[in-house]
């Protein structure tokens, strides 16, 4: 059946984002042949980048390659090389995409990745970093370090939550200092705390542009695209021009009332991370209702800004553990991300919400029936639960899971009518 | 000289193998193989097979009875029960001795063994969660394109292009198939992307037990010439293929029953 | 001898009833006491002891109860002690519990405690964080994170707990896991006598009633079976690893020894044999604890130190049971096993041993396609 | 009198219903039901070909026809589709008033379906990946007893001691039946495992959503008395199942048809998808 294209989204920053990350991954390859800058291997989620710039080192964020390699259709083949050494068909498929890649020598952009000089766990929640990090410093013979994050079991972190996390940050600029040689520079370290705390108040008021209607951006699709400068680049310079020129451009666009769909007809807030393999497959899916995505928790792993928290150059290391413990969706408990998406669909007007179980994420997806019990018992709120996973191309059922969306909004589409017409009549 | 039979208890069918060797390490004599539907009562298909198999000898001058295959603890005259894959290994071994491995694809469940020289079994690893990857794949996919079973590897050698099937379960993909009918697609392609996603599935476990040397393919699907073709293009290896294939578990049953015949006396 | 049977038939009955009648019972003889369950794997037992409350540690509910409403609240690709867990909870299963405690194993278990702490609003739900690293403040954390805990349970129980108390406590535990651990060298050296699954039952009992009790127990099984009669068999002798959080069915265990295994080490409930030493009695009795855990804890899947690998600790277990052969019995969908694997099998495979994987489900009931690997593996093992 | 028609095009079977209305309301005027088979155009062709017959109406005077199941896209005559979760939902508030949950099980998928008052989709689960307790599933296990499909329902009725089922694998459930036939288990308490294996697990993904009464059974299998009662048992409460069951889907289908002939609010419901998914 001939699908109505995805809407494009029409603007300048998804060129410049693109151009952001292809400087990042020349900055890798120069890396990777001269040793400098020093390359350090981090987690997206909770991801501690400030701590680099003190020595001007660079983040190598496995799960952005796992991902680009999904969009373009290249996961399976190094998911198998995994495979075929012994994990498991039940393993993160991110994992065996990034040591499938390793083993193979396959890169995103065909550029060299250098050898990490620390393989440094950021353990925000996800326990599968613990040991995919453990596993990578096996396989690439660099030294490992885990900052433990203590997991957010309460609405605060406690003062010792925070003292346990600074003394490890401190051991970690140590531990780095060694193996660089040079010496951790405070003023830089604060200066791109600062920088952060630009970017964060950039990328949160654009989160608040999609409470517009029409929303200008896709807080799903689009956002995706916008969090590799927001973890690559959030603690330098170019990040902050980068989010100055997309809140303007956006801004514009609400001024004008253009959004991403000239008739937005329904609005969702999304829950867990997409199917990569099947991104643009699966975004068409709802352009042919001209549903947007007016928020979603993926977008807020690596941190989670529109509810207020700044770093704070004043207390550098006190706030990268802040943001750490509290402020990102993976070291938040459970029922914190519900109240996180009761807040989204009230506040942004949401009309529905869409759970994607990820096979791949147990993290996200354990436990997502009791979350959609929760919004469809409790709140009232229509809700669509599909399964796939966000990197195995195996695992995507497409006429099901078009079968389901259409369902979906063919019921949101009668109660929409019968309001229009009780309002009519 | 002792006499001895092999008794491969499988799902479907139920096969029985008859030998004869003087010695360990003598020529071995195969007297005659026989061929029973499984259904419910083992020992009733498994006397039936038997009865082919002795071609006119006597049940009462073997020496040595050897059950291998899901019933074979449901077999009441054995000496022995050996699993399918332990006797797969020997069997496929005695026919091509070469070390390496063998894929055994039956009805339920397929599986990869690594075979040591002298035929031991190395590593092994069976698809044991669903019915994916299959004979009962094949099976319901002729079933559906109303194909009978025996033709199903003749088509797919004819096929222009392959149209690989993605779904692993087994009754899901009738869906896709019908899809493809309906789209248009001739016969001969599905069957060859049936083969070709059959073998894919199969080449993910060979790699997991390590497939180094020669693949020797048994069980009743080693029969379709065409899923012998999508293995060697999709492997690249070199695939033998006994013409007795089926008959391979319960041939390295005799053969051990043998060995432990003269380990006897 | 008679005696000591009756009293092991009588904890298999005991491991198969979920009515939790142990707990229900020791609630009545301990009028307005409470119980506190906690979810595997490891568990600081001693701080709800100490607190005059019942631990109990839970372990699923095996083939004993059908999934009927934990599917809609967990879905595909999530592992069957979580929705077993779930589907007492949802029952009423869980009801003599007045509170219960996860820790940070998996992050499966970790949502399943808040999605209980939502759903059961009037039970005590906590989450303790147990530490992935093993530096010096790791234990200063855990410390803390300890008396969070011991704070939680005085206001449960109503009231404080005396570093005293605890001291005494902690030294009973000590004394369990003395017992265990000679437990295992007595079935390491005569496999013969105690069957694998004989000292699992007997051991996994101990999670379900009073320490003190399960001393008497075990006590009196180490005097007893060497006493047994018994000879010994052919059979190779095998590690078993992986079966750390969710149980395998008492018949698969069973099953592997019957196919000619000789089961000389496992990871099985290995709670009761957390520490590689006593904990100490000396000093802040919490701290001791905590340090214990962070330096003296035995090496698991679900516990990290970045100094001493994992796959180390597994071969040292082989060499010191002399084991010929590593079993890797890892439930469906546990991740931490499954990444496990693929480290020790690296290992393993260094030392020239023969492993097997296996995978199970705790409400698996047939066996059929199981008993074909194992005894395939046993046959490629003897047949020459 | 307005005539309109719904076609399902299932996996295993296709049934196209004709539906008119007049002064005094709406009736199902025919019903037609074929195997599905491999060529889905064809099926749904003379499907629909065999109800107008049945009905002694032109095809011509058929004003509108609305294309449902996972075929629905083949259809060549239809003038727009719609997934048959709200078709089904449709059709039980019509058929079955008062209806506020259908569990719809069909050759592949089973599903269960939140109704509003006014018979609009409120929330609904379907099974994914694997035919694990659908109607196929139940197919294969009467195979392989060398049942009907139509017998195995009474039979089980006289079960005593029900068999405990592990597999929900279509294809493996056969090994398990034919190890419990080998062990002399009765039929009846073989097919009674089956049915209850799953209903539980039917019934597990169905408590997703709410399930309230009136409780309505649709698809191929709600045939099934044996299915049924073990539905019931696993649920705790009734369930409905008319002699349409099978054609729920085809007569919400129908229902849909009939509104965008009509003057209803809801005649132009369904046009802008009908228009941007441009078929």
């Amino acid at each position: 059946m001939a699908e109505k294209p995805a809407s494009e989204y029409r603007g300048s920053i998804h060129q410049r984002q693109k151009d952001l990350m292809l400087d990042w991954y020349q900055r890798l390859d120069h890396s990777a042949e001269t040793g400098d800058p020093p390359a350090v291997s981090m987690m997206i989620s909770g991801n501690c980048v400030e701590l680099l710039e003190g020595f001007g080192a660079i983040p190598l964020y496995p799960e952005v390659n796992a991902l680009q390699l999904a969009i373009r259709h290249q996961s399976l083949e190094p998911i198998l090389a995994a495979e075929e050494m012994g994990y498991a068909g039940d393993n993160c498929a991110y994992v065996k995409a990034d040591i499938g890649c390793m083993l193979k020598g396959i890169t995103p952009t065909g550029g060299r990745l250098p050898k990490p000089t620390l393989v440094l766990c950021n353990f925000v929640g996800c326990n599968t970093y613990v040991k995919w990090f453990e596993h990578v410093a096996v396989y690439t013979g660099a030294p490992l370090n885990v900052v433990d994050v203590p997991f957010l079991r309460s609405d605060q972190p406690s003062q010792a939550d925070i003292d346990y996390v600074v003394r490890q940050l401190k051991e970690v600029v140590g531990q780095m200092e060694k193996l660089t040689g040079r010496k951790f520079d405070y003023d830089r370290f604060q200066q791109a705390v600062a920088y952060s705390s630009e970017v964060e108040d950039l990328w949160s008021q654009i989160k608040h542009l999609a409470k517009n209607s029409p929303s200008p951006f896709d807080a799903y699709f689009d956002a995706i695209t916008l969090m590799g400068p927001l973890y690559v680049y959030r603690g330098k310079r170019e990040g902050v021009e980068f989010f100055r020129a997309a809140l303007n451009e956006l801004q514009q666009k609400v001024r004008v009332g253009e959004g991403v769909y000239d008739h937005e007809r329904f609005r969702v807030v999304v829950e867990g991370p997409p199917p990569y393999p099947y991104f643009r497959t699966f975004r068409d899916m709802f352009a042919s209702w001209n549903a947007v995505a007016v928020a979603s928790t993926y977008s807020t792993v690596g941190g989670l800004w529109e509810f207020g928290f700044r770093h704070d150059s004043k207390t550098p290391f006190e706030s990268v553990a802040m943001h750490m413990l509290a402020q990102n969706v993976t070291n938040r408990n459970y029922l914190q991300r519900y109240d996180q998406i009761r807040r989204y669909v009230q506040e942004w007007k949401a009309d529905g919400l869409i759970i994607h179980f990820v096979k791949s994420c147990r993290l996200f997806s354990a436990g997502q029936g009791d979350m959609r019990d929760y919004f469809t018992k409790q709140l009232g709120v229509p809700t669509l639960y599909i399964e796939s996973d966000l990197e195995d191309p195996r695992y995507f059922a497409e006429a099901q899971t078009k079968n389901r969306i259409d369902a979906f909004f063919e019921s949101l589409e009668h109660s929409k009518r019968t309001a229009e017409h009780a309002v009519r009549a | 000289m002792p006499l001895v039979a092999g008794i491969d208890c499988g799902s479907g069918f139920t096969k029985a193998l008859v030998a004869a060797q003087d010695s360990p390490g003598s020529e071995l004599r195969i007297m005659g193989r026989g061929r029973a539907r499984s259904g419910i009562n083992v020992d009733q298909a498994a006397s039936e097979a038997l009865e082919q198999a002795l071609a006119g000898t006597a049940k009462s001058d073997l020496n040595y009875i050897a059950a291998t295959g899901f019933g074979r603890y449901n077999l009441s005259f054995r000496d022995i029960a050996i699993t399918e894959i332990t006797t797969a290994a020997r069997g496929a071994y005695f026919l091509f001795p070469h070390p390496g491995a063998v894929l055994d694809i039956g009805s339920q469940t397929t599986r990869a063994i690594a075979v040591k020289e002298n035929g031991r079994v190395n590593t092994f690893k069976s698809n044991d969660k669903c019915a994916a990857g299959s004979g009962m794949f094949i099976a319901r996919a002729a079933k559906y394109l109303e194909v009978p079973l025996e033709q199903v590897g003749e088509l797919s050698l004819h096929a222009a292009h392959s149209h690989p099937i993605s779904s692993v379960c087994a009754v899901l993909a009738e869906s896709e198939i019908i899809n493809h009918v309906s789209s248009g697609v001739s016969v001969e392609d599905i069957l060859r992307g049936i083969h070709d996603s059959l073998a894919d599935r199969a080449g993910a476990l060979l790699k997991r037990v390590g497939l180094n040397g020669e693949l020797t393919f048994i069980g009743g699907v080693a029969h379709q010439q065409g899923m012998v073709r999508a293995l060697k293009q999709r492997l690249n290896v070199k695939v033998n293929v006994a013409e007795d294939c089926e008959y391979v578990c319960a041939l390295g049953a005799a053969l051990l029953g043998l060995r432990r015949l003269a380990s006897r006396n | 001898m008679e005696q000591f049977e009756r009293t092991f038939d009588s904890l298999y009955e005991g491991l198969q009833d979920l009515s939790f009648v142990g707990v229900r019972k020791w609630k009545e003889q301990h009028p307005g006491a409470k119980s506190v369950a906690f979810f595997p794997v490891y568990a600081p037992m001693e701080l709800v002891h100490a607190a005059g409350m019942l631990p109990v540690l839970l372990s699923g509910a095996g083939d004993r109860l059908d999934i009927q409403h934990a599917d809609s609240r967990f879905g595909s690709f999530i592992c069957s002690i979580i929705k077993t867990t779930m589907e007492m909870a949802m029952t009423g299963h869980l009801e003599p519990f007045d509170g219960l405690l996860f820790s940070s194993i998996c992050d499966s278990a970790r949502n399943l405690c808040f999605v209980v702490k939502r759903n059961f609003p009037q039970m005590y739900v906590d989450f303790l964080h147990l530490p992935h690293s093993t530096s010096e403040s790791s234990v200063d954390f855990l410390t803390e994170e300890y008396r969070r805990i011991i704070t939680e349970l005085e206001r449960l129980g109503g009231s404080p707990i005396q570093p005293a108390t605890l001291r005494q406590s902690i030294a009973l535990y000590n004394i369990q896991r003395r017992l265990v651990r000679q437990l295992y060298e007595l079935r390491a050296q005569s496999p013969h006598l105690l069957r694998a699954w004989e000292s699992y039952v007997l051991i996994r009992s101990g999670n379900l009633m009073p320490v003190e009790e399960h001393i008497d127990i075990l006590k009196q099984a180490l005097e007893r079976i060497p006493a047994r009669p018994g000879k010994k068999r052919d059979a190779i002798r095998v590690v078993i690893e992986g079966s750390f959080c969710e149980q395998p069915p008492l018949e698969l265990i069973r099953l592997l020894e019957n196919a000619g295994c000789d089961i000389v080490e496992d990871d099985l409930t290995i709670a009761q044999r957390w520490f590689t030493e006593d904990v100490p009695l000396t000093g802040d009795p919490v701290r001791a604890l905590a340090e214990s855990y962070v330096h003296r804890s035995v090496y698991s899947s679900v516990r990290h130190d970045f100094f001493k690998p994992r796959w180390e600790g597994l071969a040292e277990k082989v060499r010191n049971t002399r084991a010929e052969a590593v079993i890797f019995l890892i439930a469906k969908f546990c991740e931490p096993a499954y990444f496990d694997f693929v480290l020790f099998k690296k290992k393993i495979d260094e030392l020239g041993l023969p492993h097997l994987l296996l995978e199970f489900e705790e409400k698996l009931f047939t066996f059929d396609r199981l008993r074909t690997e194992v005894e395939t593996f046993v046959e490629s093992l003897v047949f020459d | 009198m307005r005539i309109a028609a719904g076609v399902d095009v299932g996996s295993t079977q296709t049934k196209a219903v004709l539906v008119g209305a007049n002064g005094d309301g709406i009736q199902v005027l025919a019903r037609s039901l074929i195997d599905t088979g491999a060529n889905v155009r064809k099926a749904a062709e003379k499907a629909f070909d065999e109800c107008c017959q049945a009905a002694v109406i032109a095809q011509a005077d058929v004003g509108f026809v609305v294309g449902t199941g996972y075929g629905r896209y083949n259809i060549s005559f239809g003038h727009t589709q719609m997934t048959e979760i709200s078709c089904h939902a449709r059709g039980a508030h019509f058929l079955c008033p008062g209806t506020r949950t259908v569990i719809d099980m069909g050759g592949q998928d089973a599903k269960a379906i939140a109704v509003g008052p006014s018979g609009e989709v409120l929330d609904f689960v379907m099974n994914d990946k694997c035919a694990a307790g659908t109607g196929r599933f139940l197919a294969n296990a009467a195979e392989v007893m060398g049942l009907g499909l139509d017998d195995i329902g009474p039979l089980s009725l006289r079960a005593t001691r029900p068999v405990k089922i592990a597999t929900v694998c279509t294809v493996f459930v056969e090994s398990d039946i034919l190890s419990y036939l080998s062990q002399g288990k009765r039929p009846e308490d073989i097919m009674e495992g089956v049915h209850l294996a799953i209903a539980k697990r039917t019934m597990s993904l169905a408590r997703r959503v709410n399930i309230e009464p009136l409780v309505t059974m649709t698809g191929g299998v709600a045939r099934n008395v044996g299915m049924v009662r073990a539905l019931e048992t696993v649920l705790g409460q009734k369930i409905i199942v008319t002699p349409d069951a099978q054609f729920m889907g085809a007569v919400g289908a129908a229902l849909f048809s009939l509104e965008k002939l009509g003057e209803s609010f809801e005649s132009s419901v369904w046009r802008d998808h009908a228009v941007s998914s441009g078929d």
